[in-house]
């Protein structure tokens, strides 16, 4: 198993598949404390990137295809989701530049770049509620897996386990980014649809890698 | 959900080709990537003025676009802020060499796809300037909140400032007077029943039969509060309220009224609103130089309406009152 | 019911009064009798123009009234044409001396109200003269019915009779003119769901889920058939079909296409259907050549729209083109 | 019992009771076949009147009371059936005025009167589903009613009795003239709203002769 390209495009393709399967459910729960579009939004922008992975050219590498991602994110889904995510791929694929393929230090940068720039971009803090709160746990679970030696895939799958475990920590909380916060207390008990695309996301990354 | 759509994927296309085809005298369109601009854009030496944001609050932005108010709109997918692409596509589209102002509604997917826009407009020399436009009182502006929704006093905004842009003003200017407006406009909204986004094909939220949503944003997000159905003054009390205590308004001051469609109610509501808000605004004193009453910023078929008030002094009202010719509001011209 | 009223008796007074205040500068309004005139009016001289019929079709009339459209509207009950006595009131009230046309949609309530009206306003000396608008072609105009209804086309009899009386056409004339446009104009219209009067405080008709009703009056009267619903693209060749059936339009034609909403069909919806329409009319060689599209002539807060095409000649589209100045349509001035 | 101007007012007042108490099913059958306000515009009318009975000048007769009655309905129903009822009770008026007291003759001439003004109005023909198809049976059974020499009370139970028959009849039947006409074979099986009024209204008559 080897973080390469092939891997890089194989996450993307799985993330696609099953953001498309939970199309609705991400909608449902935007709609419960959004405006009922995450969903629509990142369906749109994982299935237009589909037909580019393959034009990626010979002895590219997973950064390239990270970009390629970022770029058809950045113009295709709009909303919140568009440039947050696109910007994370954006500096996920700078960490990882002309890296052919990623050992568990890589995986660890990638992870962090891309939750930076999240920050970056929509300055949200852990607890706001928002995907940061799925981002935030992934990272610190990848370092320390990743410093207790674990290869790059038990590495990804730490992250996606933490994601996860972060998307339902977003359910008790009230928000204070996104459109979930003008909702006061009633986002209570919702869970965050980003913080849940982030976890399938993650996810979809980590069986990318057992299976590669 | 019965609408009059082909394949729902395809809503904002087809509209927007059809509202070009239907006033070819004042826009035109481009469809890759979607965007309405002044049938005679760019402008030489005239600050370039754009808006946008998702589709589904037609008038708003397309119906603004034209002499004295947009030079260029860009839709979104319904509810969803559009991307970069065909904001930096409508930024040079009317860019006249005198820089272009973003006049986008508070709301963090417009605020951060308009900034990538500005970002990459700035490196192809244009200059751009942004105003957020943050008029919602139903939102606490805090810092445990994304700030108050930009929503109908974008209207008057883009007026306004289009007013300014087409007698000359630089972007500074511009600029400035756009930010005024923001300074003194506030609104508040609420809503009798949801709407249903084509593509998602259920209601954005539930109101039982005999609930309204207070506080609404333009998107169905949920408001303030929900309540029982009340007649239409209480409601209208309700609103008010919070919109004068927001920003104080006194006594003596001259004011624009204006009572917003949200998009399915009808407009004999809109005119029972407008009477009780114009003799509460009256009660404090308040007079009301400026009116303004429709559909002018929707949420698709949502029955509902917002009321929203901007303090007037002798140059915001010359600028109302200039010239304006576009597809939705139209005078002097 | 949920509606932003209060108690729904007062629905029209209310309204009738919020118009009043909001549009000072270019209407006055009696509320008894209800009717609504031009702030100017009457004008020495001048032709009179006055429309009127039920509540619930706004901005038709009261929208309409200004320069160079109506001198006064009179507005009945919610779907209830008016008594003689505010049409007589009104007549009276924008009397200019020479005379005053009254604009009648085909409905046997609005004729026989109007007619007495005219009786009354005869003894007192002011010339009347009368015009029936029949646009509905999804009626048949047959001995076995009340004949074919007046809908949207006629918001186009108003404006280009008010134009022709502005310019200074004599009662004839004047009559002449919207007769003629009145010979050259067709509707027909779909609904998506019923509207609420509101002291009925129940949906007119009910219709399933997956039902449209073709041929829809702006009353919900039952329209054609009921079909199940289609996409936009395919409801709108029913309806295009009989109208350009009904009067042969021709290829070389130049026409003006109207997409009229009937007021809880948002915007996007109304520019769809438009795009189709215009492109079956060029299909047809036949040339659109003026447009409108909005809300103008709706049934409260009814889903769906009614199409209209008028054949245009020289004279029609330079008196459509002449300035207006209403709530509801405005441009030159 | 005397068909004078206290009968007049009764069978007024007790129009005005029934009306209301039938509002919401005349409106529910205009809904059926027309747009559901005759409830409401009867109502509104006779409601109307009912302050200004009172205020009728002494030595006032039943012809006074039904022109009282005709121009409150011409300025406050509207719509189709404002006009053509204040047309038929104007003519009403016209044909028994002076008179004190209604003998056979004069109730027959005064539903002939009303009938014959509707018509003139409106221009409906027996069997177009108007209210016509109530007026005219009852016309005719008046006119029996009287040459068999009954009383003038019992001429007018006559005319109720052929006015309720004529508005079940109007049920089968396709509507050419009103709203309903636009329907055409959907109007079958629909009372005609006009018509059911009608019923009502001349055995409103009726009851108040009896017990006058
Ligand atoms: N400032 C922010 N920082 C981080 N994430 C955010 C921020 N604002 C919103 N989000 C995320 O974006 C998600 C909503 O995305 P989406 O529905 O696609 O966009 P929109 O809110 O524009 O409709 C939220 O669930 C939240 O996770
Ligand atoms: N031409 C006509 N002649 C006689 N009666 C008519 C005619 N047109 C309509 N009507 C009667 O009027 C009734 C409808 O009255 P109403 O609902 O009050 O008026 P509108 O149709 O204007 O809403 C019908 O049921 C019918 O009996
Ligand atoms: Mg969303
Ligand atoms: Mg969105
Ligand atoms: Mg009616
Ligand atoms: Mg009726």
């Amino acid at each position: 198993m080897s973080l390469d390209v092939a891997w890089a495009q194989a996450w993307i393709r799985s993330s696609a598949q099953v953001l498309a399967e939970h199309r609705a459910e991400l909608n449902t729960l935007d709609r419960e404390i959004g405006d009922g579009d995450h969903g629509e939004n990142m369906d749109r922008g994982f299935q237009a990137v589909l037909p580019k992975l393959d034009g990626l050219a010979d002895g590219a590498t997973p950064g390239d295809a990270f970009k390629t991602l970022a770029s058809t994110l950045i113009s295709t889904v709009g909303g919140a989701a568009g440039p947050l995510y696109g910007t994370a791929y954006l500096k996920a694929a700078t960490a990882v530049t002309g890296v052919a393929e990623l050992d568990g230090a890589a995986v660890v940068a990638l992870l962090t770049a891309a939750r930076d720039g999240i920050v970056l971009r929509g300055k949200a803090e852990s607890g706001d509620k928002t995907m940061i709160d799925a981002w935030t746990p992934a990272v610190d679970a990848a370092e320390q897996a990743h410093a207790a030696g674990a290869d790059p895939a038990l590495v990804l799958a730490a992250a996606a386990d933490a994601a996860e475990a972060g998307a339902v920590s977003t359910e008790p909380l009230v928000a204070r980014k996104g459109r979930a916060s003008y909702l006061g207390e009633r986002a209570i008990g919702h869970r965050d649809p980003g913080a849940q695309s982030t976890a399938l996301i993650l996810r979809s990354g980590a069986d990318a890698a057992a299976s590669s | 959900m019965k609408k009059l759509v082909n394949d729902p994927k395809n809503v904002v296309d087809e509209a927007v080709a059809g509202f070009g085809a239907a006033h070819p005298d004042i826009v035109r369109v481009s469809l890759d990537p979607v965007y309405i601009v002044r049938s005679d854009a760019p402008q030489a030496g005239k600050v370039g003025i754009v808006s946008g944001g998702g589709s589904g609050h037609e008038p708003l932005h397309g119906g603004f676009v034209g002499f004295g108010m947009l030079d260029a709109a860009v839709p979104g997918a319904v509810f969803t802020s559009p991307t970069p692409d065909p904001i930096l596509a409508a930024t040079k589209a009317v860019d006249g060499g005198a820089g272009v102002l973003h006049i986008v509604k508070n709301y963090t997917g417009d605020v951060l796809n308009f900034e990538t826009a500005a970002d990459l407009a700035a490196a192809d020399e244009i200059e751009v300037r942004t105003v957020i436009v943050n008029d919602d009182v139903a939102v606490k502006d805090s810092l445990y909140t994304a700030g108050r929704r930009g929503v109908a006093g974008t209207v008057l905004v883009e007026k306004i400032a289009g007013a300014a842009a087409e007698r000359g003003d630089d972007l500074t200017a511009v600029a400035t007077v756009a930010e005024k407006v923001i300074g003194q406009v506030r609104s508040m909204g609420v809503a009798l029943t949801p709407c249903v986004v084509p593509h998602a094909g259920e209601p954005s939220f539930t109101l039982a039969d005999d609930e309204i949503e207070i506080g609404i944003g333009i998107h169905g997000e949920p408001g303030r509060e929900r309540i029982k159905l009340e007649p239409a003054d209480a409601i209208v009390d309700r609103l008010l309220g919070p919109i004068l205590d927001d920003l104080p308004y006194t006594s003596g001051d001259k004011v624009l009224l204006f009572i917003n469609g949200m998009g399915g109610t009808p407009q004999v509501e809109l005119y029972i609103v407008f009477r009780r808000a114009a003799e509460v605004l009256a009660g404090r004193g308040i007079e009301v130089t400026r009116t303004l009453v429709g559909n002018f910023t929707t949420s698709l078929e949502m029955q509902g309406m917002s009321i929203t008030v901007l303090k007037l002094d002798e140059e915001l009202t010359a600028l109302w009152d200039a010239p304006v010719h576009t597809a939705a509001l139209r005078w002097g011209k």
